[in-house]
């Protein structure tokens, strides 16, 4: 059993680094952080398998960590990006409704 | 090759790479992280060796190991520092640029910047 | 029993990796951002989910499965805020190909 | 199988640290960074510092991610400038001779490691049933290297010391960053009034497990430092001026107890920073409680920079 969660775990590492020639490549910030934002997921999906194979159930709390703070540099992102001052009037607009 | 072996090297590497980094990168954010990427990489060095010692059960040398954890925190605290430091240049002068310190008048200014 | 539970973690497992797949090709290949934000979001947290899913069995306490869990549920929770903030900043942006 | 995987990890790595020196764009670096981080998470875990994972998973990512990020878009318009100080092919060469040089001296000291490896487990393990905790890493940090421990969180307190010493004279003892303003309706405002509650948990239970398993005050109290951002971040609060009495009494009420403690022991115990026998863990339990508030106020205020507005503002 440990084999294949292996196995399963370099597939999803391969992932990451598939999702990697985004940030790589851009073109927009938006593009890379959206990339890192995989990687994120990516990144805790590896935790959680590694931890299953080598049955050490501490790194859950790594994972958890790691979940907690994902959302934490792509807020930093979205605050820092040009015409952030404007997120309010966004809310209102039609356009910014869409989602 | 055991992870520790492994590891180790690729600490090797990021640390020269990050050394070049830190003398090529005119900007001071780059130098920033690239002396991020040294620190991380002497970081990972003392991991690898702190994995060589296991015994007793424990997965690494614990001594190391918690001195790597002090060690983390305080390289973001020298990090937050360097950026306030950048912060406030960028905020005086408009520009980041440490390329006056090559003229002598500009060089003596530099060591209160 | 141990058998079926195995097949069921693997058959999971794969399913989740399958779903990280989509996610990463939508990422790489899917023409402007908006697209790309799209793959990413659904496939990625499905795939995560299911991997969960499948480590479920093997946890070693109730409080393990539950800690499984959670970190499903804070992930989605984050990427369906971020992804949204993500759109927004974007669209501000203009949209890139 | 688990050979692969970790060269897998080790290449990885090393082309994101490659990325993050060469990239053309600073934001592209940092973003870099960020996964970089998350790689060398991993790779701590494939090296059985399940502690040191936690912390990287913490700070690198997360802490560290959004202050290079905040200071990446602030500096966006100086890039191109400075892009044309880039240094002659000279010097280039030199520095990646020197690169290339210390690498050598460093893959030659990793080969010629001594076998086997000098260790101090076997101490660790005998003395820590002394201490009546269950980890060794806080053994270390709270015991066996307890003075380490103090200086460090004398160091952060006296880098946020540092970070507000660039602060503007007008706005000295004022807010750090700026005002933010967010539809308090809108998602970001929701998650920071749904995700606190929860993390303020995760960060509680990350902290109390530190006695017995991996985690511990550091984790913990970057847990509630970003909880604690994310509100700020949103809106919901604002960043305290700082030269609030109640904020200077928690930056140092951690170090204060923990000196307290360990000049206690001079009395009680016979040595500077010893506990004495039987009352260890009480001891260990009250520095790592007055510490949380500590270093969670410490790194987010470091994390939120100098003071950029009067206190009245």
């Amino acid at each position: 059993m440990p084999e294949a969660l292996l196995a399963a775990t370099g597939f999803e590492l391969a992932m990451v680094a598939l999702g990697l020639v985004r940030v790589l490549r851009g073109p927009g910030d938006a593009d890379r952080m959206m990339a890192a934002q995989l990687l994120g997921t990516g990144g805790i999906a590896v935790l959680l398998l590694l931890g299953a194979a080598a049955g050490a159930d501490a790194v859950i709390d790594v994972a958890l960590t790691l979940a907690l703070l994902a959302a934490f540099a792509s807020i930093a992102f979205v605050k820092a990006a040009p015409g952030a001052a404007s997120d309010d009037r966004a809310a209102t607009d039609p356009r910014g409704d869409a989602g | 090759m055991s992870e520790s072996t492994l590891f180790g090297l690729t600490a090797a590497l990021l640390i020269g790479a990050g050394l070049y980094g830190l003398i090529v990168n005119p900007q001071p954010l780059r130098k920033i992280l690239a002396f991020n990427v040294i620190g991380s990489g002497v970081f990972l060095l003392m991991g690898s060796i702190a994995r060589r010692g296991a015994a007793f059960g424990f997965g690494g040398d614990p001594v190391p190991q918690a001195l790597l954890i002090t060690g983390i925190v305080v390289a973001f605290s020298a990090t937050a520092l360097a950026v306030a430091l950048l912060l406030r240049l960028f905020d005086e002068t408009g520009s980041v640029t440490l390329a006056s310190d090559t003229t002598p008048k500009a060089g003596t200014d530099a060591a209160h910047k | 029993m141990s058998l079926a539970l195995n097949l069921f973690t693997i058959v999971a497992v794969v399913a989740g990796a399958f779903f990280f797949l989509a996610g990463t090709v939508g990422l790489l290949r899917f023409p402007d951002t908006f697209t790309r934000l799209h793959a990413l979001t659904k496939a990625d947290n499905l795939g995560l989910g299911l991997v969960v899913l499948g480590l479920l069995p093997h946890a070693s306490s109730l409080l393990v499965a539950l800690k499984l869990i959670f970190v499903w549920l804070l992930v989605l929770l984050a990427s369906a805020a971020v992804s949204q903030l993500i759109a927004r900043a974007a669209n501000r942006e203009g949209p890139r190909a | 199988m688990i050979i692969a995987l970790n060269i897998g990890l080790a290449v990885l790595i090393l082309a994101l640290g490659v990325w993050t020196i060469v990239a053309r764009d600073t934001f592209a670096a940092v973003v870099g960074f960020i996964a970089y981080g998350l790689l060398l998470t991993l790779i701590w875990v494939q090296l059985h510092g399940i502690d040191v994972a936690l912390t990287e998973g913490a700070i690198g990512g997360g802490l560290t991610g959004a202050l290079l990020i905040g200071a990446a878009s602030r500096l966006r318009k100086t890039e191109s400038k400075a892009r044309a100080e880039r240094p002659g092919a000279l010097v280039r060469g030199l520095a990646a001779v020197v690169a290339s040089a210390v690498t050598l001296a460093l893959v030659i000291c990793v080969l010629a490691l001594p076998d086997p490896a000098p260790t101090l487990a076997p101490q660790v393990a005998a003395n820590i049933a002394v201490t009546e905790v269950g980890n060794p890493i806080t053994a270390v940090l709270l015991a066996f290297r307890a003075v380490d421990t103090l200086l460090e969180a004398i160091v952060l307190v006296f880098a946020l010391i540092g970070v507000w010493s660039f602060a503007p004279d007008r706005a000295w003892g004022g807010r750090p960053g700026a005002q933010q303003h967010v539809d308090p309706n809108g998602i970001l405002a929701y998650v920071a009034r749904v995700l606190p509650p929860i993390g303020i948990m995760a960060g509680l239970y990350i902290f109390w497990v530190g006695a017995d398993h991996p985690g511990g005050k550091f984790q913990g109290a970057t847990i509630l430092a970003a909880m604690w951002l994310l509100t700020m971040m949103a809106g919901l609060t604002d960043a305290p001026p700082i030269s609030r009495t109640w904020l200077r009494f928690g930056l140092v009420v951690g170090p204060l107890a923990f000196i307290a403690i360990g000049l206690a022991g001079a009395v009680t115990a016979g040595a500077l920073f010893a506990y004495p026998l039987g009352y260890a863990k009480p001891f260990i339990i009250a520095i790592e409680l007055a510490l949380l508030p500590s270093l969670a106020l410490i790194l987010a205020l470091m994390l939120l920079g100098a003071p950029q507005r009067a206190a009245s503002q």
